[in-house]
Protein backbone atom coordinates (compact mmCIF):
# COMPACT_ATOMS: atom_id res chain seq x y z
CA UNK A 1 0.00 0.00 0.00
CA UNK A 2 1.17 3.53 -1.09
CA UNK A 3 -0.57 6.61 0.13
CA UNK A 4 -0.02 10.08 -1.63
CA UNK A 5 -1.02 13.31 -0.48
CA UNK A 6 -2.02 16.68 -2.09
CA UNK A 7 -3.23 19.67 -0.82
CA UNK A 8 -4.16 22.32 -2.77
CA UNK A 9 -5.78 25.81 -3.39
CA UNK A 10 -9.19 26.47 -2.97
CA UNK A 11 -9.85 27.82 -6.75
CA UNK A 12 -11.21 25.70 -9.52
CA UNK A 13 -8.50 25.13 -11.73
CA UNK A 14 -6.19 23.25 -9.53
CA UNK A 15 -8.47 20.47 -9.71
CA UNK A 16 -6.20 19.65 -12.99
CA UNK A 17 -3.34 19.36 -10.66
CA UNK A 18 -5.30 16.65 -8.51
CA UNK A 19 -6.30 14.94 -11.80
CA UNK A 20 -3.09 14.84 -13.19
CA UNK A 21 -1.63 13.23 -9.79
CA UNK A 22 -4.77 10.35 -9.67
CA UNK A 23 -4.04 9.81 -13.31
CA UNK A 24 -0.05 8.86 -12.57
CA UNK A 25 -1.62 7.08 -9.57
CA UNK A 26 -4.03 4.88 -11.77
CA UNK A 27 -1.43 4.42 -14.42
CA UNK A 28 1.04 2.66 -12.05
CA UNK A 29 -1.30 0.56 -11.28
CA UNK A 30 -2.11 -0.81 -14.42
CA UNK A 31 -5.71 0.91 -15.08
CA UNK A 32 -6.78 0.99 -18.46
CA UNK A 33 -6.89 4.34 -20.27
CA UNK A 34 -10.99 4.13 -20.22
CA UNK A 35 -10.67 4.10 -16.31
CA UNK A 36 -8.05 5.95 -16.08
CA UNK A 37 -10.33 8.80 -17.77
CA UNK A 38 -12.96 7.87 -15.47
CA UNK A 39 -10.74 8.25 -12.35
CA UNK A 40 -9.72 12.01 -14.05
CA UNK A 41 -12.96 12.96 -14.45
CA UNK A 42 -14.50 11.76 -11.00
CA UNK A 43 -11.80 13.23 -9.33
CA UNK A 44 -11.89 16.52 -11.14
CA UNK A 45 -15.87 16.86 -10.03
CA UNK A 46 -14.90 16.12 -6.42
CA UNK A 47 -12.21 18.42 -6.21
CA UNK A 48 -14.49 21.38 -7.80
CA UNK A 49 -17.28 20.42 -5.47
CA UNK A 50 -14.83 20.79 -2.36
CA UNK A 51 -14.17 24.06 -3.52
CA UNK A 52 -17.17 25.37 -4.83
CA UNK A 53 -19.19 23.90 -2.15
CA UNK A 54 -17.30 22.57 0.74
CA UNK A 55 -15.37 25.42 1.17
CA UNK A 56 -17.88 28.16 -0.10
CA UNK A 57 -14.59 29.64 -2.72
CA UNK A 58 -12.82 30.96 0.53
CA UNK A 59 -8.98 31.09 -0.84
CA UNK A 60 -8.11 30.89 2.46
CA UNK A 61 -9.40 27.49 2.77
CA UNK A 62 -7.73 24.13 1.23
CA UNK A 63 -8.95 20.97 -0.31
CA UNK A 64 -6.92 17.73 0.41
CA UNK A 65 -6.33 14.98 -1.36
CA UNK A 66 -5.43 11.87 -0.44
CA UNK A 67 -4.35 8.59 -3.00
CA UNK A 68 -4.30 4.85 -1.47
CA UNK A 69 -2.87 2.67 -3.54
CA UNK A 70 -3.48 -0.77 -2.68
CA UNK A 71 -2.64 -4.18 -4.95
CA UNK A 72 -6.43 -3.89 -6.39
CA UNK A 73 -7.84 -0.86 -5.39
CA UNK A 74 -7.28 2.82 -5.87
CA UNK A 75 -9.06 5.28 -2.90
CA UNK A 76 -9.13 8.41 -3.66
CA UNK A 77 -10.26 11.19 -0.84
CA UNK A 78 -11.07 14.94 -1.11
CA UNK A 79 -11.95 16.81 2.11
CA UNK A 80 -12.65 20.10 2.35
CA UNK A 81 -13.03 22.74 5.26
CA UNK A 82 -17.02 21.86 5.75
CA UNK A 83 -17.43 26.05 4.68
CA UNK A 84 -21.05 25.69 3.89
CA UNK A 85 -22.77 22.68 6.12
CA UNK A 86 -22.54 18.92 5.66
CA UNK A 87 -22.60 17.28 2.98
CA UNK A 88 -25.49 15.73 1.05
CA UNK A 89 -27.02 12.94 2.36
CA UNK A 90 -28.33 11.46 -1.70
CA UNK A 91 -27.59 12.04 -4.71
CA UNK A 92 -29.57 13.49 -7.53
CA UNK A 93 -30.16 12.50 -10.64
CA UNK A 94 -30.05 15.39 -12.84
CA UNK A 95 -33.26 16.74 -14.74
CA UNK A 96 -32.13 17.57 -18.18
CA UNK A 97 -35.71 17.78 -19.45
CA UNK A 98 -36.78 20.24 -16.91
CA UNK A 99 -33.32 22.16 -17.31
CA UNK A 100 -33.81 22.50 -21.20
CA UNK A 101 -37.29 23.44 -20.62
CA UNK A 102 -35.77 26.05 -18.45
CA UNK A 103 -37.49 24.91 -15.03
CA UNK A 104 -34.26 24.31 -13.75
CA UNK A 105 -30.88 26.05 -13.20
CA UNK A 106 -28.58 23.81 -15.31
CA UNK A 107 -26.33 21.73 -13.27
CA UNK A 108 -26.23 19.03 -10.79
CA UNK A 109 -24.83 16.65 -12.58
CA UNK A 110 -21.20 16.08 -10.34
CA UNK A 111 -21.64 13.62 -7.85
CA UNK A 112 -24.25 11.69 -9.91
CA UNK A 113 -21.22 11.62 -12.75
CA UNK A 114 -19.19 10.46 -10.03
CA UNK A 115 -21.52 7.80 -8.62
CA UNK A 116 -21.37 6.63 -12.47
CA UNK A 117 -17.87 6.42 -13.05
CA UNK A 118 -16.33 5.13 -9.51
CA UNK A 119 -17.02 1.57 -7.99
CA UNK A 120 -17.94 3.50 -4.34
CA UNK A 121 -18.16 7.02 -3.55
CA UNK A 122 -19.55 8.25 -0.04
CA UNK A 123 -19.29 11.63 2.21
CA UNK A 124 -17.36 9.23 5.29
CA UNK A 125 -16.51 10.63 8.50
CA UNK A 126 -13.01 13.52 7.79
CA UNK A 127 -10.30 12.81 8.95
CA UNK A 128 -9.65 16.21 9.51
CA UNK A 129 -12.03 16.16 12.53
CA UNK A 130 -13.93 18.60 10.53
CA UNK A 131 -15.58 19.51 6.69
CA UNK A 132 -16.33 16.94 4.72
CA UNK A 133 -14.49 13.61 3.11
CA UNK A 134 -15.63 12.62 0.59
CA UNK A 135 -14.06 8.79 -0.67
CA UNK A 136 -14.14 7.09 -3.79
CA UNK A 137 -13.07 3.81 -4.46
CA UNK A 138 -12.20 2.16 -8.13
CA UNK A 139 -11.67 -1.47 -8.40
CA UNK A 140 -8.61 -2.70 -10.50
CA UNK A 141 -10.08 -5.41 -13.11
CA UNK A 142 -8.07 -8.63 -13.37
CA UNK A 143 -7.58 -7.58 -16.93
CA UNK A 144 -6.36 -4.65 -16.12
CA UNK A 145 -2.79 -6.30 -15.33
CA UNK A 146 -0.21 -3.82 -13.33
CA UNK A 147 2.56 -2.83 -15.65
CA UNK B 1 -4.57 28.49 -13.41
CA UNK B 2 -7.28 26.81 -16.08
CA UNK B 3 -5.77 26.84 -19.59
CA UNK B 4 -8.99 29.02 -20.28
CA UNK B 5 -11.12 28.25 -23.30
CA UNK B 6 -11.15 30.44 -26.44
CA UNK B 7 -13.66 30.03 -29.09
CA UNK B 8 -12.46 29.92 -33.44
CA UNK B 9 -15.79 30.35 -35.67
CA UNK B 10 -15.72 29.21 -39.46
CA UNK B 11 -18.36 29.47 -41.72
CA UNK B 12 -18.79 26.07 -43.51
CA UNK B 13 -21.51 26.07 -46.22
CA UNK B 14 -24.31 24.11 -43.72
CA UNK B 15 -23.32 25.31 -40.64
CA UNK B 16 -21.44 27.79 -38.62
CA UNK B 17 -18.94 25.99 -36.42
CA UNK B 18 -17.59 26.98 -33.39
CA UNK B 19 -14.40 24.87 -32.16
CA UNK B 20 -13.69 25.08 -28.59
CA UNK B 21 -10.09 25.02 -27.45
CA UNK B 22 -8.89 24.90 -24.21
CA UNK B 23 -10.89 23.75 -21.24
CA UNK B 24 -14.93 24.10 -21.34
CA UNK B 25 -15.83 24.90 -17.53
CA UNK B 26 -17.66 27.38 -15.40
CA UNK B 27 -15.05 30.43 -17.22
CA UNK B 28 -16.03 29.14 -20.63
CA UNK B 29 -20.16 30.42 -20.11
CA UNK B 30 -19.42 33.99 -21.80
CA UNK B 31 -16.94 32.95 -24.40
CA UNK B 32 -19.02 30.19 -25.80
CA UNK B 33 -22.59 32.02 -25.05
CA UNK B 34 -20.87 35.43 -27.13
CA UNK B 35 -20.36 32.91 -29.97
CA UNK B 36 -22.94 31.58 -30.22
CA UNK B 37 -24.87 34.91 -30.36
CA UNK B 38 -22.16 36.34 -32.75
CA UNK B 39 -22.97 33.81 -35.22
CA UNK B 40 -26.73 33.48 -35.47
CA UNK B 41 -26.67 37.54 -35.89
CA UNK B 42 -24.67 36.92 -38.54
CA UNK B 43 -27.38 34.67 -40.24
CA UNK B 44 -26.25 31.10 -38.96
CA UNK B 45 -29.62 28.78 -38.09
CA UNK B 46 -27.14 25.65 -37.86
CA UNK B 47 -24.30 25.42 -35.17
CA UNK B 48 -22.15 23.51 -35.06
CA UNK B 49 -20.10 22.71 -31.77
CA UNK B 50 -16.59 20.92 -32.15
CA UNK B 51 -15.09 19.31 -29.37
CA UNK B 52 -12.02 17.99 -31.42
CA UNK B 53 -9.39 20.47 -29.69
CA UNK B 54 -10.53 19.96 -25.83
CA UNK B 55 -8.96 17.55 -23.65
CA UNK B 56 -11.25 18.87 -20.37
CA UNK B 57 -14.61 18.96 -19.94
CA UNK B 58 -16.18 18.93 -16.52
CA UNK B 59 -20.11 19.15 -15.44
CA UNK B 60 -20.39 22.60 -14.87
CA UNK B 61 -18.76 22.66 -18.75
CA UNK B 62 -21.88 20.58 -19.78
CA UNK B 63 -23.90 23.30 -18.23
CA UNK B 64 -22.65 25.81 -20.47
CA UNK B 65 -23.62 23.45 -23.79
CA UNK B 66 -26.52 23.04 -22.23
CA UNK B 67 -27.50 26.78 -21.61
CA UNK B 68 -26.29 27.24 -25.65
CA UNK B 69 -28.70 24.21 -26.73
CA UNK B 70 -31.65 25.45 -24.28
CA UNK B 71 -31.25 28.90 -26.46
CA UNK B 72 -30.93 27.41 -29.48
CA UNK B 73 -33.79 25.25 -29.34
CA UNK B 74 -35.66 28.14 -28.04
CA UNK B 75 -34.48 30.35 -31.09
CA UNK B 76 -35.94 27.29 -33.46
CA UNK B 77 -31.94 26.94 -34.56
CA UNK B 78 -29.97 23.84 -34.83
CA UNK B 79 -26.97 22.76 -32.31
CA UNK B 80 -24.84 19.73 -32.93
CA UNK B 81 -22.12 18.44 -31.23
CA UNK B 82 -19.17 16.72 -32.64
CA UNK B 83 -15.47 15.98 -31.69
CA UNK B 84 -16.01 14.31 -28.01
CA UNK B 85 -14.00 11.69 -27.38
CA UNK B 86 -15.00 8.45 -26.22
CA UNK B 87 -14.52 9.04 -22.31
CA UNK B 88 -16.44 12.51 -22.93
CA UNK B 89 -19.27 10.77 -24.88
CA UNK B 90 -19.46 8.31 -22.60
CA UNK B 91 -20.06 11.54 -20.00
CA UNK B 92 -22.67 12.56 -22.10
CA UNK B 93 -24.54 9.69 -22.12
CA UNK B 94 -24.70 8.83 -18.45
CA UNK B 95 -26.57 12.95 -17.84
CA UNK B 96 -28.83 12.25 -21.13
CA UNK B 97 -27.15 15.68 -22.69
CA UNK B 98 -27.00 13.12 -25.78
CA UNK B 99 -30.62 13.30 -26.13
CA UNK B 100 -31.15 16.22 -26.50
CA UNK B 101 -28.47 17.57 -28.93
CA UNK B 102 -27.45 15.44 -31.91
CA UNK B 103 -23.84 13.55 -31.35
CA UNK B 104 -21.40 13.17 -34.33
CA UNK B 105 -18.02 11.73 -33.99
CA UNK B 106 -16.47 14.31 -36.63
CA UNK B 107 -17.18 17.31 -37.80
CA UNK B 108 -16.95 15.82 -41.12
CA UNK B 109 -19.92 13.85 -40.23
CA UNK B 110 -21.61 16.27 -38.69
CA UNK B 111 -21.83 18.43 -41.87
CA UNK B 112 -22.45 15.16 -43.85
CA UNK B 113 -25.33 14.62 -42.20
CA UNK B 114 -26.90 18.41 -43.24
CA UNK B 115 -27.08 17.13 -46.64
CA UNK C 1 0.87 33.35 -4.22
CA UNK C 2 -0.28 29.87 -4.35
CA UNK C 3 0.90 26.84 -2.72
CA UNK C 4 0.69 23.24 -3.45
CA UNK C 5 1.98 20.33 -0.76
CA UNK C 6 2.59 17.04 -1.90
CA UNK C 7 3.58 13.79 0.45
CA UNK C 8 5.19 10.76 -1.26
CA UNK C 9 6.36 7.88 -0.34
CA UNK C 10 10.31 6.83 0.22
CA UNK C 11 11.04 5.13 -2.40
CA UNK C 12 12.56 5.90 -5.80
CA UNK C 13 10.55 6.17 -8.62
CA UNK C 14 7.93 8.48 -6.77
CA UNK C 15 9.64 11.19 -7.40
CA UNK C 16 7.90 11.46 -10.69
CA UNK C 17 4.80 12.20 -9.13
CA UNK C 18 6.85 15.26 -7.70
CA UNK C 19 8.48 16.16 -11.21
CA UNK C 20 4.62 16.28 -12.68
CA UNK C 21 3.48 18.83 -10.49
CA UNK C 22 6.34 20.74 -10.05
CA UNK C 23 6.07 20.56 -14.35
CA UNK C 24 2.50 21.46 -14.32
CA UNK C 25 3.21 24.49 -11.48
CA UNK C 26 6.03 25.77 -13.88
CA UNK C 27 3.66 25.64 -17.01
CA UNK C 28 0.92 27.47 -15.06
CA UNK C 29 3.37 30.05 -14.42
CA UNK C 30 4.69 30.76 -18.06
CA UNK C 31 8.07 29.13 -17.49
CA UNK C 32 9.74 28.28 -20.86
CA UNK C 33 9.85 24.79 -22.00
CA UNK C 34 13.66 24.18 -20.86
CA UNK C 35 13.23 26.01 -17.94
CA UNK C 36 10.28 23.44 -17.55
CA UNK C 37 12.78 20.88 -17.69
CA UNK C 38 15.35 22.17 -15.34
CA UNK C 39 13.18 22.18 -12.73
CA UNK C 40 11.93 18.88 -13.38
CA UNK C 41 15.15 17.49 -13.25
CA UNK C 42 15.95 19.66 -10.05
CA UNK C 43 13.01 18.44 -8.56
CA UNK C 44 14.10 15.08 -9.33
CA UNK C 45 17.29 14.80 -7.92
CA UNK C 46 16.40 16.62 -4.26
CA UNK C 47 13.44 14.12 -3.88
CA UNK C 48 15.98 10.97 -4.92
CA UNK C 49 18.11 12.81 -2.27
CA UNK C 50 15.22 12.56 0.41
CA UNK C 51 14.93 9.49 0.13
CA UNK C 52 18.56 7.70 -0.16
CA UNK C 53 19.80 10.24 2.13
CA UNK C 54 17.57 11.93 3.87
CA UNK C 55 15.31 9.14 5.06
CA UNK C 56 17.84 6.55 4.35
CA UNK C 57 15.34 4.46 2.07
CA UNK C 58 13.34 3.91 5.38
CA UNK C 59 9.94 2.54 3.98
CA UNK C 60 8.10 4.07 6.93
CA UNK C 61 9.09 7.88 6.04
CA UNK C 62 7.81 10.43 3.95
CA UNK C 63 9.08 13.04 1.67
CA UNK C 64 7.13 16.44 1.63
CA UNK C 65 7.25 18.62 -1.27
CA UNK C 66 6.17 22.07 -1.22
CA UNK C 67 5.78 24.28 -4.23
CA UNK C 68 4.73 27.94 -3.96
CA UNK C 69 3.76 30.50 -6.68
CA UNK C 70 4.87 33.44 -6.62
CA UNK C 71 4.35 36.38 -9.36
CA UNK C 72 7.90 36.29 -10.46
CA UNK C 73 9.54 32.80 -8.91
CA UNK C 74 8.50 29.37 -7.76
CA UNK C 75 9.98 27.98 -4.68
CA UNK C 76 10.18 24.29 -4.40
CA UNK C 77 10.89 22.82 -1.16
CA UNK C 78 11.95 19.25 -0.36
CA UNK C 79 11.81 17.59 3.09
CA UNK C 80 12.80 14.74 4.89
CA UNK C 81 12.71 13.35 7.75
CA UNK C 82 16.80 13.43 8.61
CA UNK C 83 17.56 9.58 9.21
CA UNK C 84 21.32 9.93 8.37
CA UNK C 85 22.28 13.00 9.73
CA UNK C 86 22.97 16.80 8.87
CA UNK C 87 22.91 17.09 5.18
CA UNK C 88 25.96 18.24 3.38
CA UNK C 89 27.12 22.37 3.93
CA UNK C 90 29.07 22.06 0.38
CA UNK C 91 28.73 20.56 -3.14
CA UNK C 92 31.41 19.01 -4.73
CA UNK C 93 31.75 19.29 -8.37
CA UNK C 94 31.97 15.58 -9.79
CA UNK C 95 35.23 14.33 -10.91
CA UNK C 96 34.82 12.40 -14.04
CA UNK C 97 38.26 12.02 -14.22
CA UNK C 98 38.85 10.29 -11.07
CA UNK C 99 35.42 8.09 -12.19
CA UNK C 100 36.42 7.26 -15.73
CA UNK C 101 40.07 6.17 -14.35
CA UNK C 102 38.33 3.77 -11.75
CA UNK C 103 39.74 6.16 -8.70
CA UNK C 104 35.67 7.13 -7.70
CA UNK C 105 32.41 5.42 -7.62
CA UNK C 106 30.56 7.05 -10.34
CA UNK C 107 28.19 9.40 -8.55
CA UNK C 108 27.92 12.59 -6.81
CA UNK C 109 26.64 14.59 -9.73
CA UNK C 110 22.89 15.28 -8.60
CA UNK C 111 23.51 18.39 -5.94
CA UNK C 112 26.09 20.29 -8.53
CA UNK C 113 23.31 19.74 -10.88
CA UNK C 114 20.69 21.05 -9.25
CA UNK C 115 22.58 24.07 -8.19
CA UNK C 116 23.57 24.67 -12.03
CA UNK C 117 19.83 24.23 -13.04
CA UNK C 118 17.88 26.94 -10.63
CA UNK C 119 18.68 29.90 -9.50
CA UNK C 120 19.04 29.38 -5.84
CA UNK C 121 19.24 25.78 -4.24
CA UNK C 122 20.40 25.16 -0.52
CA UNK C 123 19.23 23.44 2.74
CA UNK C 124 17.32 25.63 5.13
CA UNK C 125 16.05 25.36 8.71
CA UNK C 126 13.30 22.53 8.41
CA UNK C 127 9.90 24.10 8.66
CA UNK C 128 8.62 20.40 10.03
CA UNK C 129 11.16 20.98 12.90
CA UNK C 130 12.91 17.75 12.11
CA UNK C 131 15.00 16.34 9.38
CA UNK C 132 16.47 18.35 6.51
CA UNK C 133 14.51 21.00 4.09
CA UNK C 134 16.10 22.09 0.68
CA UNK C 135 14.99 25.05 -0.74
CA UNK C 136 15.05 25.41 -5.06
CA UNK C 137 13.72 29.26 -6.24
CA UNK C 138 13.73 29.76 -9.79
CA UNK C 139 12.93 32.82 -11.60
CA UNK C 140 10.16 33.72 -14.24
CA UNK C 141 12.20 35.59 -16.58
CA UNK C 142 10.49 38.79 -18.30
CA UNK C 143 10.38 36.95 -21.68
CA UNK C 144 8.36 33.99 -20.20
CA UNK C 145 5.03 35.98 -19.85
CA UNK C 146 2.92 34.01 -18.14
CA UNK C 147 0.00 32.12 -19.99
CA UNK D 1 6.75 2.89 -9.87
CA UNK D 2 9.36 3.27 -12.33
CA UNK D 3 8.59 2.74 -15.70
CA UNK D 4 11.22 0.31 -15.32
CA UNK D 5 14.43 0.28 -18.30
CA UNK D 6 14.24 -2.22 -21.44
CA UNK D 7 17.10 -2.66 -23.49
CA UNK D 8 16.41 -3.78 -27.64
CA UNK D 9 19.63 -4.87 -29.07
CA UNK D 10 20.46 -3.91 -32.99
CA UNK D 11 23.26 -5.01 -35.00
CA UNK D 12 24.14 -2.59 -37.28
CA UNK D 13 27.19 -2.81 -39.84
CA UNK D 14 29.40 -0.18 -38.07
CA UNK D 15 28.36 -1.09 -34.07
CA UNK D 16 26.18 -2.59 -32.26
CA UNK D 17 23.17 -0.77 -31.32
CA UNK D 18 21.51 -0.85 -27.33
CA UNK D 19 18.35 1.27 -27.83
CA UNK D 20 17.26 2.22 -23.97
CA UNK D 21 13.32 2.45 -23.07
CA UNK D 22 11.82 3.83 -20.20
CA UNK D 23 13.29 5.61 -17.50
CA UNK D 24 17.20 5.21 -17.15
CA UNK D 25 18.04 5.33 -13.44
CA UNK D 26 19.77 3.39 -11.09
CA UNK D 27 17.58 0.12 -11.38
CA UNK D 28 18.86 0.39 -14.67
CA UNK D 29 22.55 -0.97 -14.30
CA UNK D 30 22.10 -4.67 -14.96
CA UNK D 31 20.27 -4.00 -17.95
CA UNK D 32 22.33 -2.37 -19.43
CA UNK D 33 25.64 -3.54 -18.49
CA UNK D 34 24.48 -6.87 -19.59
CA UNK D 35 23.48 -5.71 -23.07
CA UNK D 36 26.55 -4.26 -23.23
CA UNK D 37 28.79 -7.35 -22.10
CA UNK D 38 26.27 -9.50 -24.65
CA UNK D 39 27.25 -7.11 -27.52
CA UNK D 40 30.79 -7.35 -27.38
CA UNK D 41 30.77 -11.09 -26.44
CA UNK D 42 29.43 -11.28 -29.93
CA UNK D 43 31.82 -9.72 -31.50
CA UNK D 44 31.06 -5.91 -31.20
CA UNK D 45 34.10 -3.56 -30.79
CA UNK D 46 31.74 -0.37 -30.95
CA UNK D 47 28.45 0.35 -29.26
CA UNK D 48 25.96 3.09 -29.29
CA UNK D 49 23.72 3.57 -26.73
CA UNK D 50 20.42 5.06 -28.02
CA UNK D 51 18.85 7.31 -25.66
CA UNK D 52 16.07 8.76 -28.50
CA UNK D 53 13.53 5.85 -26.80
CA UNK D 54 13.88 7.52 -23.01
CA UNK D 55 12.18 10.66 -21.68
CA UNK D 56 13.53 10.45 -18.21
CA UNK D 57 17.82 10.28 -17.14
CA UNK D 58 18.81 10.69 -14.20
CA UNK D 59 22.25 11.00 -12.25
CA UNK D 60 22.30 8.02 -10.43
CA UNK D 61 21.44 6.77 -14.71
CA UNK D 62 24.39 8.64 -16.11
CA UNK D 63 26.30 6.83 -13.03
CA UNK D 64 24.81 3.85 -14.61
CA UNK D 65 26.24 4.97 -18.54
CA UNK D 66 29.35 5.93 -16.63
CA UNK D 67 30.27 2.74 -15.94
CA UNK D 68 29.52 0.82 -18.74
CA UNK D 69 31.85 3.93 -20.71
CA UNK D 70 34.35 2.60 -18.42
CA UNK D 71 34.32 -0.70 -18.77
CA UNK D 72 34.24 0.03 -22.57
CA UNK D 73 37.02 2.05 -22.52
CA UNK D 74 39.20 -0.62 -20.44
CA UNK D 75 38.11 -3.13 -22.90
CA UNK D 76 39.44 -1.17 -25.89
CA UNK D 77 36.16 -0.59 -27.09
CA UNK D 78 34.14 2.63 -28.77
CA UNK D 79 30.91 3.77 -27.07
CA UNK D 80 29.28 6.37 -28.52
CA UNK D 81 25.91 8.53 -27.20
CA UNK D 82 23.14 9.51 -29.18
CA UNK D 83 19.58 10.80 -29.10
CA UNK D 84 19.74 12.53 -25.79
CA UNK D 85 17.46 15.57 -25.94
CA UNK D 86 18.54 19.20 -25.30
CA UNK D 87 17.88 19.31 -21.94
CA UNK D 88 20.11 16.05 -21.16
CA UNK D 89 22.61 16.78 -23.36
CA UNK D 90 23.12 20.02 -21.44
CA UNK D 91 22.90 18.07 -18.12
CA UNK D 92 25.90 15.81 -19.77
CA UNK D 93 27.79 18.22 -20.49
CA UNK D 94 27.04 20.04 -16.86
CA UNK D 95 28.48 16.86 -15.28
CA UNK D 96 31.16 16.51 -18.34
CA UNK D 97 30.19 13.11 -19.50
CA UNK D 98 30.15 14.41 -22.60
CA UNK D 99 33.99 14.69 -22.45
CA UNK D 100 34.67 11.60 -21.93
CA UNK D 101 32.01 9.82 -24.67
CA UNK D 102 31.02 11.00 -28.03
CA UNK D 103 28.01 12.19 -28.54
CA UNK D 104 25.38 12.70 -31.30
CA UNK D 105 22.11 14.24 -32.13
CA UNK D 106 20.85 10.80 -33.58
CA UNK D 107 21.81 7.48 -34.59
CA UNK D 108 22.16 7.74 -38.12
CA UNK D 109 25.05 10.60 -37.42
CA UNK D 110 26.49 8.48 -34.82
CA UNK D 111 26.42 5.67 -37.48
CA UNK D 112 27.43 7.85 -40.19
CA UNK D 113 30.72 8.91 -38.21
CA UNK D 114 32.18 5.41 -38.26
CA UNK D 115 32.40 6.04 -41.93
N1 LIG E 1 -18.08 18.83 -0.59
C1 LIG E 1 -19.38 19.24 -0.43
N2 LIG E 1 -19.73 19.89 0.69
C2 LIG E 1 -21.01 20.34 0.85
N3 LIG E 1 -21.99 20.15 -0.07
C3 LIG E 1 -21.68 19.51 -1.20
C4 LIG E 1 -20.37 19.01 -1.45
N4 LIG E 1 -20.38 18.40 -2.67
C5 LIG E 1 -21.61 18.52 -3.15
N5 LIG E 1 -22.42 19.18 -2.28
C6 LIG E 1 -23.88 19.50 -2.45
O1 LIG E 1 -24.43 18.59 -3.38
C7 LIG E 1 -25.02 19.29 -4.46
C8 LIG E 1 -24.87 18.49 -5.74
O2 LIG E 1 -23.53 18.50 -6.17
P1 LIG E 1 -23.17 18.15 -7.66
O3 LIG E 1 -23.94 16.95 -8.06
O4 LIG E 1 -21.70 18.04 -7.79
O5 LIG E 1 -23.72 19.35 -8.55
P2 LIG E 1 -23.38 20.92 -8.51
O6 LIG E 1 -22.04 21.06 -7.90
O7 LIG E 1 -23.43 21.32 -9.93
O8 LIG E 1 -24.47 21.55 -7.69
C9 LIG E 1 -24.36 20.64 -4.49
O9 LIG E 1 -25.16 21.62 -5.09
C10 LIG E 1 -24.10 20.89 -3.01
O10 LIG E 1 -25.24 21.42 -2.39
N1 LIG F 1 18.63 15.26 1.89
C1 LIG F 1 19.88 14.91 2.28
N2 LIG F 1 20.11 14.56 3.56
C2 LIG F 1 21.35 14.19 3.98
N3 LIG F 1 22.42 14.15 3.14
C3 LIG F 1 22.25 14.50 1.86
C4 LIG F 1 20.98 14.89 1.35
N4 LIG F 1 21.12 15.19 0.04
C5 LIG F 1 22.41 14.97 -0.26
N5 LIG F 1 23.11 14.54 0.83
C6 LIG F 1 24.55 14.23 0.90
O1 LIG F 1 25.21 14.89 -0.17
C7 LIG F 1 25.91 13.95 -0.97
C8 LIG F 1 25.92 14.38 -2.42
O2 LIG F 1 24.63 14.26 -2.96
P1 LIG F 1 24.44 14.24 -4.53
O3 LIG F 1 25.26 15.31 -5.12
O4 LIG F 1 23.01 14.30 -4.82
O5 LIG F 1 25.06 12.86 -5.02
P2 LIG F 1 24.70 11.35 -4.64
O6 LIG F 1 23.30 11.36 -4.15
O7 LIG F 1 24.89 10.61 -5.91
O8 LIG F 1 25.67 10.96 -3.58
C9 LIG F 1 25.24 12.62 -0.75
O9 LIG F 1 26.09 11.53 -0.98
C10 LIG F 1 24.82 12.74 0.72
O10 LIG F 1 25.88 12.39 1.57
Amino acid sequence: MRTIELKIPSETGYEKLAMTLAEQCARIMGFSDSRVEDVKTAVSEACINAVEHGNASDVTTKVFVTMTMDDDRLAIDVADEGRSGPPPTEVRTPDLEAQFAGFETPGGMGLFVIKALVDEADFVEPELGFGSQFRMVIHLEPKETPA
Amino acid sequence: MSSAIHVQIRREPAAAVIELHGDVNSDGEAAVKGAYEQVTADGASTVLLDLSHTQYINTSGISVLITVAMTAKKAGNVILVAGASPHYKKVFDLVRFSSFVTMFDTEAEALASLG
